[in-house]
């Protein structure tokens, strides 16, 4: 008796967010949150704490519970496709957001979100244009492994091998958090300390990190070491409109409204392309100050 | 007491059946709680869901029993599912990709045993070495994610005996085969005996003349082994080889054993134990998922205090019967 | 094939700051008992180890039938026919007792151990000792005479060569060591030789054949048993002329002072399934002895009265003040000390060194605040080490590290540096010799005519008659006699112990 | 008798430490370069103690868990929650200043300092409590608040990094006293903290004796389950201070990721300082060393350069040789000729 849930009850919608471990994260799950709360879905939300095997688990989950529409953030662009399939079988549609998964196009109904190669990419043009294609950088990678640092890592290099140049003289894994990231330049920075002009961050965590690390070595971050971060989180606009950070690439985390418009259209029975890109945005330092009221995480 | 006599269960099982109980209460509370809860694909999901753990589990229980620790299995999982994908790419047939994928950690653990006993280290540092050794491996192998292309694991990874509305999957009968496996070795084998009998006390071992050295390497070989063999059986739940797999894995082993009853300084120890603490782990991530409302920190608190709550009531269950027991002496 | 069946020559083994043995030769005849003697921390279970390969020995080379033998561990011992109960009980407390008897070699049916077999084989080997208890409980939860039959039964099913026992009776009773000696007797008849350590020279006498003796790590001598008289032989041991030893020959008074001031005094003290209700008193004064057979509730009686087990019925008073005692800390306050039975498990604190585990008991008396500096630890632990005879080379040696009887020496010293007024003692002379047991009885009985109180518990009636004023009798967890003065004599307590209560 | 002629335990791991240093000296260019930079000390040695304070805070504590045969494996979490607590303590109590209200409170150090302490040893109390008076295994009792422990310090932060800057409390992580960095002067006021409650009192004595044989303690009148409270209730509490110096470093709470798997750095640092894992002894200087092993690698693969993707494999291969070296087997046979040579020599006077 429990299974059917009656016509007019309000839709069941279960989202699978990968991990909660920075800001940009807890932005998206508000997002999808607040905006099941403004169209009246019933959602069942779940965060895997970085392991994908918990995100399998739990999308096998909401299959077992008979929700009517899932979202998911993956974890890793592999590994969804005998869960996306067991979806597709219940005929439940999946909506992805913010990271695709390499799996055939027809296993989920559409991807909304951005790419992190084409974010490397416009960060190494504005790095580029500001440098006048001559730099030294010292890189902040994400953690090893995990896509966005692999992606952005090559969207920017693949702009910067144009340029002679442009040279990485130093790249190490900051762990997309704050203290490693600050840890790392510290070591950067005693290594190479006058060797450095620019440093290019896979995410605003490491980056404020590294700020921090250049101003106690006795340089101005920002003139005499620019640098630049992937994501727009508010600390990094806080940032630039001190003067600190240089220029953001944004990688929106605002999908909600964008993944529940998909469901819906999926639930009409209507066809999307399979990758909606979402609105991001490229910000630089002196528009900063104007913009930084507006920004919500 | 008399009742528990009569079925020919002795005082000394109490904190397993006591473990088993609080599993079966949890279950209830989940069904009675959440619509679909009770149905064959939620039982057999938390089968398929929690057999890499499940398999982690069974080696890492017997290193424990015989008074080690192996922090090695999470990176191992990850490395061993990463030589599948990278070997698949290649084109290295398949016929030699599980045999080379399920010897990579039985060798790892082969080494580690050895350094363990024959320099006498430490074994949660030979161990943790091994763990960073694996996670480089891998990440020399490939640092982005990797699909598995041949067909034969996808078919492996959509095969499943159609039991009700469940799938009973490979990962779900390969947990349960190991399982009896790993009974059966810990019952009626000498290998099985020495395990204890070193984890009981490794000097006395010595002074009985049972041959220390090769069960301790051996007891490492084959929590590699299980490792390796979970890192393939979870090329059939991703199809992929990722470098991040299975972090924080080894502490889930871990607390799979102890709370199944295992003591972590040896000598004591069950695997059915070891397949209810993996479960009920299991279990305590359904229900979140079934619950749906849990932010990540609701998620943490709840799965700390239904562990503490699990471990309490199994104290209390085990020393109301004992005490049931000394009233009636 | 050589008429020997094991001989050593020269060996040699240093641990650090000790020569432990030095160029010491050995030589066993087949058929042969022969008695391994020495004081504590002469090298007989060194000797014993080198031989066993338990650990490398520095020189020296091991014949078996006429080959030299290198194992490297009990294992190839045990390949090579040679089975051991080594000093302490080394068994699994983990594991059931007929798994105990049995493991390393397990009768294995359609490939799995045949457990119903390994419990029958269990059931019956026992029997060979008397003992009937539960073979599939753990054999932790059984007592430490229990565990040390179940030691050596297992030795004696290991079908060997020669069969080595260091120090296998410590804490058996009488009746326990003749059915042991039943055993070796017929072992002997068919042709297995046997190496018996002991402090017990009746045993000797009563089993060997012949006599080695060690002295200080080096070879004194070998002898015929029939030869040597039991004063020859302690003078071998000690290596002091003859009229030196005279003084051994003395027993404390067991006179009783009935005015005694009252220092203790049950009324009724008991614990439902652990001992039944008892009363005794003991004095200022008093050596009281407690006899029984093993399991009888002596050290049950010593546990309860020291806070260990807190007994659910009765009450207790000290110098005539009810007083209940929960812990051991307690007790301590009450200038009670229990120097406990199990040495092993009990006793030692292995990682310690001598000094600390001789301060220890004291320091907890002092309280937290007044802590006993290292130059206070050493005068205490050089002063018990001069007046125990123990053999360390320093008093930082770790604990573990020293040989099993003079383990025990610091543990009673332990005891004895808490200055009590009661002082319980159980089994306080298990594994001593005879030079240092004879010391320690003087000790406790000066002890008791300077005012304390001694609760003395001995599996060696002959001991308990030597040093008490008073006995109390137990017998299945009851007190059901009491012998006091001249009454006290090995054969009246046996017939109590024997005569079922009066 | 001879006397007892040992090389001391904590040669081994100090040979570690001088041959990774010795690699940097040779290989590395200005790692032992050190300047006087705004009044104070300046150098990748500089940095190396300076990053090692945390975890050396955490390790000096870990020991005497170790020693008394535990394990607390919820300090990473214990120190997020402390860092959480601090931030929040500078903010008032609000998570929300992101909204830009600028009525923001920033609290006094003493209260920014106090409150996470006291909260820190409430934590460690409970894990001591567990362990001593419930009788749960130390794992499985400090896996319970690992686990919520996070959840806890981000519920408390609301999963954001709370900013703050606050000259006062910022001093705890990037101040420097004398010159000398002050979150490693804060890891040697522990150590001397850990040293003064050891030493001067019993406490030391029966934390090994605890470790040593639980049963015998019992017998020789310890109370032991006060020892063991003692101990996580330490351990709580260097985690809390721990966590101060990070938040203050970063001038923000991380909850997510502060402290993540620092136990494991902590407790290999104790035992690659030769502490045994079955309790019963400890090495505090061992420890100190051990951190020192680990901080210094970790600069030198960062000032280096080395890839990422060999990090953990280079960490892997410096941690087997450190333990090999110091291994009993290796000990023992060096250890052994020196002994019987002494022998020979004793006997031959
Ligand atoms: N592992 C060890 N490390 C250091 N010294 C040791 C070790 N084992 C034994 N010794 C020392 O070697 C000497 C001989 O010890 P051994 O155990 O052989 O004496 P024993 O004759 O068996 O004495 P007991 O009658 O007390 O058992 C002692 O001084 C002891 O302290
Ligand atoms: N010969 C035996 N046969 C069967 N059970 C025994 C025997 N000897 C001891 N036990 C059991 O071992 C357990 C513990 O005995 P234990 O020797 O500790 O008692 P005890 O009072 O300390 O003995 P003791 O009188 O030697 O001090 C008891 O349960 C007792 O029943
Ligand atoms: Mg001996
Ligand atoms: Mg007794």
């Amino acid at each position: 008796g429990q299974q059917d849930a009656g016509a007019d009850s309000p839709k069941v919608v279960g989202f699978s967010q990968c991990d909660s471990q920075q800001a940009w994260r807890w932005a998206e799950t508000e997002s999808v949150q607040g905006e099941a709360a403004v169209r009246g879905y019933e959602l069942k939300y779940n965060d895997a704490q970085a392991v994908q095997a918990n995100q399998i688990a739990a999308v096998r989950s909401f299959i077992a519970q008979g929700v009517d529409g899932i979202i998911l953030a993956p974890q890793v662009m592999t590994g969804f496709g005998p869960v996306l399939q067991e979806a597709k079988d219940a005929g439940i549609p999946v909506v992805l957001v913010d990271r695709l998964v390499a799996e055939d196009e027809d296993m989920y109904y559409t991807f909304i979100g951005s790419d992190f190669v084409w974010e490397g990419e416009r960060m190494a043009e504005i790095v580029v244009e500001e440098t006048g294609g001559k730099a030294r950088i010292a890189e902040l990678q994400g953690t090893p492994g995990a896509d966005p640092t692999i992606d952005r890592k090559k969207g920017f290099e693949n702009i910067i091998n144009d340029y002679p140049d442009m040279n990485i003289v130093l790249s190490q894994t900051g762990d997309f958090n704050r203290t490693k990231g600050k840890e790392v330049m510290e070591a950067f920075l005693k290594a190479e300390g006058e060797n450095i002009d620019v440093v290019y961050c896979h995410n605003d965590d490491m980056a404020i990190g590294a700020i921090q690390a250049i101003k106690e070595y006795g340089k101005d971050p920002g003139k005499d070491i620019l640098v630049y971060s992937i994501d727009g989180i508010k600390d990094a606009f806080q940032a630039m409109v001190d003067g600190d950070l240089n220029a953001v690439v944004e990688c929106t985390p605002l999908l909600g409204p964008q993944a529940y418009d998909a469901l819906e259209a999926a639930w009409a029975g209507e066809v999307l392309p399979k990758w909606v890109m979402s609105e991001d945005g490229i910000f630089l330092q002196k528009d900063a100050a104007s913009i930084i009221d507006s920004r919500k995480y | 007491m008399k009742l528990l006599e009569k079925l020919g269960i002795s005082r000394r099982s109490m904190p397993l059946i006591a473990t088993f109980v609080v599993f079966i209460a949890l279950y209830v509370y989940g069904g009675i709680s959440y619509r679909n809860f009770f149905s064959a694909r939620v039982f057999f999901n938390l089968l398929t869901d929690n057999a890499v753990l499940g398999i982690t589990a069974v080696g890492m229980t017997f290193v424990i029993i015989s008074g080690g620790i192996d922090l090695s299995v999470g990176a191992v999982i990850s490395t061993t599912a990463m030589a599948v994908a990278v070997m698949t790419q290649a084109g290295v047939p398949n016929g030699l990709v599980i045999p080379i994928a399920l010897l990579y950690g039985t060798v790892l653990g082969f080494l580690m045993g050895f350094i363990i006993e024959y320099f006498k280290a430490p074994p949660f540092i030979v161990t943790l070495a091994g763990m960073f050794f694996s996670r480089g491996f891998g990440y020399v192998l490939s640092l982005s994610s990797v699909p598995i292309v041949y067909e034969f694991y996808a078919k492996a990874s959509a095969f499943g005996l159609k039991i009700g509305n469940g799938r009973f999957t490979i990962p779900g009968i390969a947990l349960i085969v190991v399982i009896i496996a790993a009974i059966f070795l810990s019952r009626s084998t000498k290998f099985g005996r020495n395990i204890y009998a070193i984890g009981g006390s490794e000097q006395s071992a010595v002074f009985m003349g049972l041959p220390v050295f090769r069960v301790k390497v051996l007891v490492y070989t084959l929590s590699g082994f299980c490792a390796s063999l979970a890192g393939f059986i979870y090329t059939f739940y991703t199809l992929s080889g990722y470098g991040l797999a299975g972090i924080g894995l080894e502490m889930d082993a871990i607390a799979s054993a102890v709370i199944g009853g295992t003591l972590m300084t040896g000598g004591y120890g069950t695997i059915f134990g070891t397949l209810i603490g993996t479960l009920i782990q299991g279990l305590i991530k359904t229900i979140i998922s079934f619950n749906g409302q849990f932010s990540v920190y609701w998620i943490r608190l709840f799965t700390g205090g239904m562990l503490l709550l699990f471990i309490l009531l199994q104290k209390a269950f085990v020393a109301g019967t004992a005490g049931m027991k000394k009233a009636e002496g | 094939m050589s008429e020997k069946l094991l001989e050593a020559k020269g060996v040699s083994k240093t641990f650090p700051g000790v020569r432990a043995l030095s160029n010491v030769d050995f030589a066993l005849g087949r058929g042969e008992i022969h008695g391994l003697m020495g004081e504590n921390g002469a090298g007989k279970s060194t000797l014993i180890k080198a031989i066993t390969g338990v650990f490398p020995r520095d020189e020296g080379d091991i014949f078996l039938d006429g080959e030299v033998i290198h194992p490297h561990s009990p294992m190839d011992a045990e390949a090579l026919g040679i089975s051991t109960v080594y000093q302490e009980v080394n068994l699994l407390p983990n594991l059931s007792v007929a798994e105990n008897l049995i493991i390393g070699r397990q009768p294995m049916k359609r490939g799995c151990i045949d457990w119903k077999t390994i419990n029958n084989d269990a059931i019956k080997i026992l029997q060979k000792f008397d003992i009937n208890i539960d073979v599939t409980e753990l054999l932790g939860s059984y007592s430490i005479a229990i565990q040390q039959m179940v030691a050596i039964a297992r030795a004696l099913e290991l079908d060997s060569k020669l069969l080595i026992l260091d120090e296998p009776t410590s804490s058996l009773n009488l009746d326990e060591v003749q059915k042991l000696f039943i055993q070796m007797r017929r072992l002997k008849e068919e042709g297995q030789s046997i190496i018996f350590v002991t402090h017990f020279l009746d045993q000797v006498f009563e089993i060997t054949d012949k006599i080695t003796v060690l002295r200080n790590g080096e070879y004194v001598g070998e002898y015929n048993t029939a030869d040597l008289t039991k004063l020859d032989l302690i003078s071998k041991l000690m290596g002091k002329a003859l009229d030196e030893l005279k003084e051994f020959e003395h027993i404390a008074e067991n006179k009783v002072d009935e005015d005694a001031e009252a220092l203790l005094c049950t009324d009724g003290s008991g614990k439902a399934g652990y001992l039944n209700p008892f009363n005794i008193y003991i004095n200022k004064g008093d050596v009281v002895g407690l006899a029984g057979l093993l399991g009888s509730g002596r050290s049950e009686i010593a546990n309860m009265l020291f806070g260990i087990v807190k007994p659910d019925k009765g009450s207790m008073s000290i110098r005539n003040k009810k007083i209940k005692i929960s812990s051991p800390a307690q007790a301590l306050k009450n200038h009670i000390a229990l120097c406990p039975e199990d040495r092993k498990n009990e006793g030692i604190i292995a990682g310690l060194s001598v000094k600390e585990n001789i301060v220890l008991a004291l320091q907890v008396k002092q309280g937290w605040l007044k802590n006993i500096n290292t130059r206070k630890q050493n005068e205490l632990a050089r002063k018990y080490i001069d007046m125990l005879d123990i053999k360390t080379p320093s008093v930082d040696q770790a604990i573990e590290n020293l040989s099993g009887g003079n383990q025990q020496k610091v543990i009673v010293a332990r005891w004895l540096a808490t200055n009590p007024e009661l002082l319980i003692v159980d089994e306080p002379t298990r594994g001593i010799d005879v030079g240092a047991k004879t010391e320690i009885q003087k000790l406790i009985v000066q002890l008791a005519q300077d005012g304390m109180g001694v609760l003395f518990i001995s599996s060696e009636i002959e001991e308990v008659v030597r040093c008490s004023n008073r006995v109390y009798v137990l017998q299945e967890r009851s007190v059901v006699g009491e012998l006091a003065g001249s009454d006290i004599d090995e054969h009246k307590i046996m017939h109590t112990i024997a005569g079922k209560g009066e | 008798m001879l006397k007892g002629k040992q090389i001391p335990k904590i040669i081994w791991p100090l040979l570690a430490l001088a041959a990774i240093l010795l690699f940097n000296l040779l290989f590395t260019d200005h790692f032992f370069r050190i300047t006087i930079r705004d009044g104070h000390l300046f150098g990748s040695l500089i940095d190396i103690l300076r990053r090692c304070a945390p975890t050396m805070i955490m390790a000096i504590a870990m020991t005497y868990v170790i020693a008394t045969g535990g394990i607390d494996i919820s300090v990473g979490s214990v120190l997020a929650i402390s860092g959480s607590i601090a931030s929040l303590v500078v903010w008032g109590g609000s998570t929300n200043y992101l909204a830009g209200d600028d009525e923001a409170i920033y609290a006094a150090v003493g209260l920014i300092i106090l409150i996470p302490l006291l909260a820190s040893l409430a934590l460690g109390a409970f894990n001591g409590l567990m362990v001593s008076v419930v009788g749960l295994q130390p794992f499985i009792a400090t896996l319970i608040l690992m686990t919520a422990g996070r959840g806890i310090a981000q519920l408390l932060t609301g999963g954001k990094v709370l900013n703050f800057s606050h000259a006062g409390f910022e001093f705890v992580g990037r101040g420097y006293f004398l010159g000398i960095p002050f979150p490693f002067i804060l890891a040697m006021l522990v150590l001397l903290l850990g040293l003064a409650i050891t030493k001067l009192t019993p406490m030391g004595l029966y934390i090994q004796a605890v470790g040593g044989n639980r049963s015998a303690s019992q017998y020789s009148g310890i109370n032991t389950k006060f020892v063991i409270l003692f101990v996580y209730i330490f351990s709580g509490f260097a985690a809390g201070l721990a966590g101060l110096v990070m938040t203050a470093d970063i001038t923000g709470a991380d909850a997510g990721f502060m402290g993540l798997y620092m136990e494991l750095d902590a407790i290999l640092a104790v035992v690659i300082g030769g502490t045994p894992m079955e309790g019963g002894k400890y090495n505090l200087k061992g420890t100190v060393v051990g951190v020192l092993i680990i901080q210094t690698l970790t600069t030198t693969i960062l000032t280096r350069g080395v890839p990422p993707e060999y990090t953990t494999i280079v960490k892997a291969i410096v941690v087997l040789a450190v333990l090999i070296i110091q291994s009993r087997k290796v000990r023992e046979l060096i250890e052994h000729r020196t002994m019987i040579r002494a022998a020979k020599e004793a006997e031959s006077v």
